[in-house]
């Protein structure tokens, strides 16, 4: 196996050193009766060959995005990601580190975490975020946990426009704490009537903006209402290129952001792994889940960054810790850094403007198509349509002639009467003859 | 060469990304279109390439070197996994594309979830945590959904002394109250005083086997016997699988629940932190609780069930958006074809093998707390330093200088001044051997009374130590521009 | 443009800095007639994104061999190579390094090159190598020049059964020099004559091994002959695999052993870059051209390496040098260093073993096939198939079934009366279903 | 650490790629078949992995830092060029493939042949040459061709001081005698001198434009006319085409053939010392003597004419085993196309500028030769290190620890002590600034009398200075198994 060094010889020797007889000795503390003998029922070793060989036989069941117009958002944006990127979160020092407990060593990666922390509050205009989290579904439901540990309180409101997933994973959250949320329905059109929820009871208010609609909004009002009654505003943003051309969370007064940060350096890779972003107030920070770096010095006065607050977390906290996670996602944020430092000020507005301006060409273009209606007043780079026909079959009519037309909103909310609605989403990938094999081929199909 | 953050480069209007023009449309943002500038600098793409390949190089990594660190399972990370996860119509899929687009993905998921099974001799897998402590979060959710369905509330989980944070952070999430169960003299958890604890009010009990002291709790079915007789699950972290790879099953040994941390036993890989990914094996009497999605195979192929309904439900929810991290499952399904029932079953007896032979190389010089073999890994306490005032931390600090990666440090903590170190089944011989001469180096040197040298390490690493304590005192957590106002700045920083 | 960091304003202030009052005035020595004032007639710049998508265009034009069976061979073979090689390679500090004269700071380049000369050393049974050439044909060709140079001969012969490529190659860089070379016409069965011709004029005898049809022999007794003639004899090998298996050119008495180290390492990339082999023994190695990297010490007694013998090169002997050849292989010779340091004694000799069984199969699979004739007595991994029909037809129309089935030997050799003859190699990549394939088309065609 | 060779690593049996068995089938081989072991180490993958790592560390790169290196235009290295370069369908191509199944890659060439026929205004193009130096190979082999085509038997090839090593080395391997023409005061060639050796024997000039003092040949038009008017032909070295691009096009200064080093101006990348590629452009009056193959486009799409024959039958014949390196034309059009027709324009104006910058920066602190206006590198000699006992290679091996690959040394041969720094277009003001800042500091600290500093430099490298000498008088080029008699290894090592 050409992943293990020894020998048939050295492990002899080996045992020999150790002073036991066999590798069998090894394992006395197991239970005989649960000890295995034979083999596992699975094939046997493959060489590199072999196995990808498997993985491409594997891909090629598969229709890539790649090779197909797509226009798929809901939660999951196909981006072009510099090849810079990928090449560095390849490079083994970044790839094969493990995470930097040990500052003196770990510097590139502990820098690039604080560059990164530093990108997600400026973007999300915010004063501090954390080093990452799972994905932002997660990080939304952590915010609640957050809020109410802030606040005190034990109630959530959540918007009927959030993120089906999002609502689903913070339901699941919260489900054996002593918090709980009001889940408001979905809502097609008209503002959600939040006023009438928000009490002294309630820790937080969540949003989406763009929601999942796609409609973009200013919260501002509502931060004021929430502030004045004690409450949290916290705002999740999943389509995080759209802060490059809105104003941010921050500037409508959220007191967290919950984001989702694939769209910028991380492949879609079928829905994982993602990054979530949590960006608060400096005055939360004791209160915020997960990894931070911060800036501190050496014994020599040079500048150098560490791991901190770690009393918040479950190596030192266990029970009490703000949260159980204890990973980031490392490389994912290095990737997102990379970009978004390609990008810069300059790239990142001008990469929004581009996806809003493509998205907004294609919806008129679409609009104006018998048996297709934009439903929205206003977006980003995603928008919904009601079809004359049910979008889930118009998608695999698409599918079929190799076209990712949009996601069925009746996939993420089977319950509501929406089976004609199709989302779709228009970034800086979707060529111009892309959309006009989608404006066509619904031509033909409806 | 000091590398300055990114933000104190570059210039404005300076290109990284070269783009179209955007098209002349009207806006339709509403009233939340950006007005103010977010403060982002301005690099060519030769200057971010080389701002982070410097940065990179003040890393540690296995690439370049030995990292003993326990509980870690740092071991070689194959670049064929890297590879495979970036091929056309794998890496790029959406997550949302239908089903009949995605069938090569979805028979992935089905297959890696039958190694799982496999390996772990268990009936069920839920594939969508995240990470480990996410899976952890899976496994105890489900025991309380099980509760749940029957009925019963039950309110503690029993938890090992030496157990990871993560265990009693989750059951706490979960609404249970944790209960720490002693360990014993020879470094497994107290039978008799965990008897004490059990009752009808347990939900169950987290355990981690091999424990974190690299031993086998070999007590084991006795211990399942008991949480299943009181009508509580049997919950294994399976932080440690490596150990026991094909060498026996945890669903032998009466678990009901256990996360498998992908990154670690198959090699994903650690990333500096991360992605993680986290299944969750479970028993037949756990396996209705699971979470959503899950693939189901059909007379048409592959199918993912992604709502709470029909055959779902009794699941408790959904973990986290979409269907799990397909990435890691691409790296850990290529990890495990590559070593196939014979080399998984290898990678047990091998790092065992390591782990035994470095304890043996060292224990002339440091005392193990616990008699005898060990599992994974080989656990020292700091009595052989006492009186040369070099502590555990100096030591592991020297070893930097010595072209390894620190030990695990004071975990577990029920050992003093615990050194905690894993080889993995990737090291050879001669690195073992080089290794143990560099800790046997180092020991003498303890002894021989050069407390300040250690006391001073790292010499030659990118950074001398650093001031933690300064740093959680006084959390500086983002760059801020000089120009802002100082006071502002000092506020922002300084605030609490 | 992304790769070019300064703004207007930035050159501005660099030409006032300099002292001149436009960019215009640093071209002021071009002649003025011909400065451009517009731009080229080419497309503006391109996103990277954009970039990407026209090579994905041009890649899908083309029949990938990845995704069909492939038997192609005639000195470019089709291997697995491991993903660790090519992952290095493109690691910064080899990728972006500089040719290694700075020794200090270059030892990652020179101890790989040090190493990679030792490999072609061993597996070629010889004293020295060099640091690499371009490709297979040109290191024949420079062979013969050294060959010259040391015999001071003036006449060398080619083997007929040389690969045509590196006969024409060598035919090429002789012609305007004052040696030249005798020619013997392919034969396909028996030995060639070379004694014939060997007089006491001739400074190289030029055989293959394997040949250009597949065959293998032993040249201890040419080599001998060579000897009492005072001739060298060079030995080419092109599919360097075979050495895993074959006795080495050295062993064989060979002099010189010009090879093709593509198969180790290397794609096959349409033809280029490859990574030439040049091994002799230690007391011709002043007469070899190429770059050399010899061992020695640093100021503090550390051992290090540096390129050595510079006085046969241009730099220093400019019109006197050895060759005019300037660059060596670089990548490709490291990617050689790291897949042969994967393969290892173990590896190397079980590839070969591997290569030649499955071919020695598959001649004997399609022997059967009616309207086939392997016409080989011995061979490695590579033999040439009599067809009934003409060859090239035939591997039209297994392209047409998307089966890469060989190459027609007319393609090379068009003046040879060849027409029927097909070349076939099979390697560790042809599977078991790749095999069956090609067989049933065969039936079908024939 | 030091990082033994891989031949000091490993342990025999040990793999580091899995196989299956060989089938079992009677040998084929005949008597040739290998009785005798070859003496390679065996390994475990990570091992060899981590042993490549560890060496490319000891590397200095572009990625990593300011390369000032005259003559070499050493420019930041695109990654998409590498990722395009392996795609599936144009990196994994046969070339012996049929050309029916690789008509992308034959419009590769194709387009690539379009676009550097454009930039040099030339018509034709050899796309086979492997690099700069087999490049200058083709180009003399196409004139000595054509003027045999012409029944002539022209003699010399006319060469400025200048010119690097390679012109001389190849136009002897085409059998021409080579004349050296000196240079004027302003470091370009001496018209009066070149009019005296010109003559109806001369075959042809080789100049290099501009030339390898940084500076243009004005007189560039008038001399191609002068070679033309005694039927000899103009080879212009291309190997600072950097600096001209879109600024004037070779042919339209009567260039008859000219290399293009893709790996220099087309950043395919260097690669520590290759591949290179080395394509060549060509007059009407050399085109038909181009060598073969090329491709051609008829009305089944794209062909390749692969023999000397019909429309090639005036070819001087085949440089190279198939059709050119592919690998790297992929790479140089992709590099090609990112800058369009105005980024390379821009390419030249940077590269220019930023090398003026640094002239301009110096020149109070080192002497220029030559006056005025530079073209893409700034030339110095040593003039101002007189009686420092610091010599240009003291504050080149200086440069190394101040974190800089040191300049280019000792060429251009005319100038004494030369230092030739090419910026690139690739540096931001910041790091010129910063590199500028560091020379003046070193060149103070030489004039402040620290000669022992310099001679020990570099203090901070992988090694201290090598001895080169040594190394060139014993070479030792090979390592060689310690078991085997030491007195034959000597003999080996010490044979001349």
């Amino acid at each position: 196996m050409r992943y293990m060094p020894h020998t048939a010889d050295e492990r002899a020797i080996m045992l020999q050193e150790i002073g036991v007889g066999s590798v069998d000795d090894l394992f006395v503390d197991i239970p005989a009766e649960a000890r295995l003998t034979g083999l596992l029922d699975l094939p046997l070793h493959a060489s590199e060959m072999d196995v990808e060989k498997n993985f491409r036989t594997l891909a090629g069941k598969n229709l890539s995005p790649y090779s197909a117009p797509c226009f798929l958002g809901a939660g999951a944006y196909q981006h072009h990601v510099p090849s810079v990127a990928d090449h560095l979160i390849q490079r083994s020092e970044f790839l094969t580190a493990y995470t930097p407990y040990q500052p003196e060593i770990s510097q590139g990666t502990l820098q690039a975490l604080f560059e990164f922390q530093t990108q997600v509050a400026l973007i999300t205009g915010m004063e501090v975020a954390n080093a990452s989290m799972y994905d932002g579904a997660t990080s939304c439901a952590e915010s609640v946990l957050m809020a109410c540990r802030v606040t005190r309180r034990k109630k959530a409101i959540l918007s009927g426009n959030l993120h089906p997933h999002y609502r689903d994973v913070t339901r699941t959250t919260l489900q054996f704490t002593e918090f709980e949320a009001t889940e408001l329905s979905p809502t097609l059109e008209g503002q959600e009537d939040f006023e009438a929820h928000i009490g002294k009871d309630i820790a937080c208010v969540v949003v989406q903006n763009p929601d999942f609609f796609g409609r973009v909004q200013d919260f501002t009002d509502l931060a004021e209402k929430c502030h004045d009654a004690g409450a949290l505003l916290v705002v999740v943003v999943n389509e995080i290129v759209s802060l490059g051309a809105m104003m941010s969370p921050g500037e409508m007064g959220a007191d967290i952001v919950a984001g989702e940060g694939q769209s910028i350096g991380v492949p879609l890779s079928f829905g994982g792994p993602y990054v979530g972003l949590l960006a608060t107030r400096q005055k939360y920070v004791r209160q915020m889940p997960g990894r931070l770096c911060g800036e501190t010095v050496d014994q020599d006065g040079q500048r150098g960054f560490v791991l901190t607050l770690s009393t918040r977390e479950q190596h030192i906290r266990r029970e009490k810790a703000t949260s159980n996670i204890c990973t980031n996602a490392g490389l994912c944020s290095l990737a997102f850094t990379v970009h978004m430092s390609l990008l810069g000020e300059t790239g990142f507005t001008n990469l929004a403007k581009i996806n809003h301006s493509e998205a907004a060409a294609t919806a008129e273009l679409l609009n104006a198509l018998e048996g297709v209606e934009v439903i929205n007043d206003t977006f980003f780079n995603e928008f919904t349509l009601r079809l004359s026909a049910n979008a889930s079959d118009v998608v695999e009519k698409l599918a079929a002639k190799g076209i990712l037309g949009g996601v069925p909103v009746s996939r993420l909310l089977p319950d509501a009467e929406v089976d004609n609605l199709l989302l779709v989403a228009v970034t800086e990938t979707c060529a111009a003859d892309d959309i006009e094999k989608l404006v066509s081929a619904l031509k033909e199909i409806l | 060469l000091e590398t300055p953050l990114i933000f104190e480069q570059g210039v404005p209007g300076r290109l990284g990304v070269d783009m179209t023009e955007p098209k002349k449309v009207s806006s339709r943002l509403g009233n939340t279109a950006r007005s103010k500038p977010i403060g982002l600098p301005d690099l060519s793409e030769p200057q971010v390439l080389r701002h982070f390949v410097r940065l990179s190089r003040q890393n540690y990594s296995i690439d370049s070197g030995f990292y003993p660190l326990g509980s870690c399972t740092m071991k070689h990370n194959p670049r064929i996994n890297e590879k495979v996860a970036r091929l056309a119509g794998l890496g790029d899929l959406h997550p949302m594309q239908p089903v009949s687009t995605v069938q090569g993905a979805l028979e992935l998921i089905d297959d890696l979830a039958h190694w799982l099974k496999t390996i772990t001799g268990m009936p069920a897998v839920a594939m969508s945590p995240a990470a480990g402590a996410h899976g952890e979060l899976c496994g105890v959710m489900a025991i309380r959904a099980a509760h749940e369905a029957k009925g019963e509330a039950r309110k503690r989980i029993l938890v090992p002394e030496s157990a990871h944070g993560t265990n009693p952070a989750t059951a706490a999430l979960c609404g249970y109250k944790v209960e720490s169960v002693p360990a014993r003299e020879d470094g497994r958890m107290d039978l008799e005083a965990f008897s004490e604890k059990l009752g009808p009010d347990v939900a169950g009990v987290m355990l981690t086997n091999p424990n974190t002291c690299g031993l086998f709790e070999n007590d084991v079915k006795k211990i399942a016997d008991m949480v299943h007789e009181v009508g509580a699950y049997f919950y294994c972290d399976g932080a440690n699988l490596n150990a026991i790879l094909g060498r026996v099953r945890p669903g032998d040994l009466g678990v009901d629940a256990m996360h498998i941390n992908l990154h670690k036993t198959f090699s994903t890989p650690h990333g500096g932190g991360g992605p993680g990914s986290g299944p969750v094996v479970l028993s037949e009497a756990l396996a209705a609780f699971a979470p959503i999605p899950f693939v189901t195979h059909g007379e048409n192929g592959f199918d993912l069930v992604e709502h709470v309904e029909g055959e779902a439900s009794n699941s408790f929810g959904r973990m986290k958006a979409y269907h799990g991290q397909m990435g890691m499952f691409i790296r850990a399904l290529a990890y495990m074809q590559s070593h196939g029932a014979d080399g998984l079953r290898q990678i047990a007896e091998d790092a065992v093998l390591n782990a035994n032979y470095i304890r043996v190389g060292l224990n002339d010089m440091l005392h193990s707390p616990f008699d005898g073999i060990c599992m994974h890994e080989a656990l020292f306490d700091d009595s052989s330093l006492k009186d040369t005032g070099v502590t555990t931390l100096d030591l592991a600090k020297a070893m930097i200088d010595e072209g390894y990666h620190p030990m695990t440090m004071y975990f577990p903590l029920v050992v003093h001044g615990a050194m905690l170190i894993e080889p993995t089944e990737s090291e050879s011989r001669e690195t073992l051997d080089q290794f143990i001469g560099a800790m046997r180096y180092l020991l003498n040197k303890a002894r021989d009374g050069e407390a300040t040298y250690f006391a001073q390490a790292p010499h030659f690493a990118p950074r001398r130590r650093l001031d933690e304590t300064g740093a959680a005192r006084n959390p500086i957590l983002r760059w801020t521009p000089e120009e802002d106002d100082p006071q502002s700045d000092r506020t922002l920083s300084a605030a609490s």
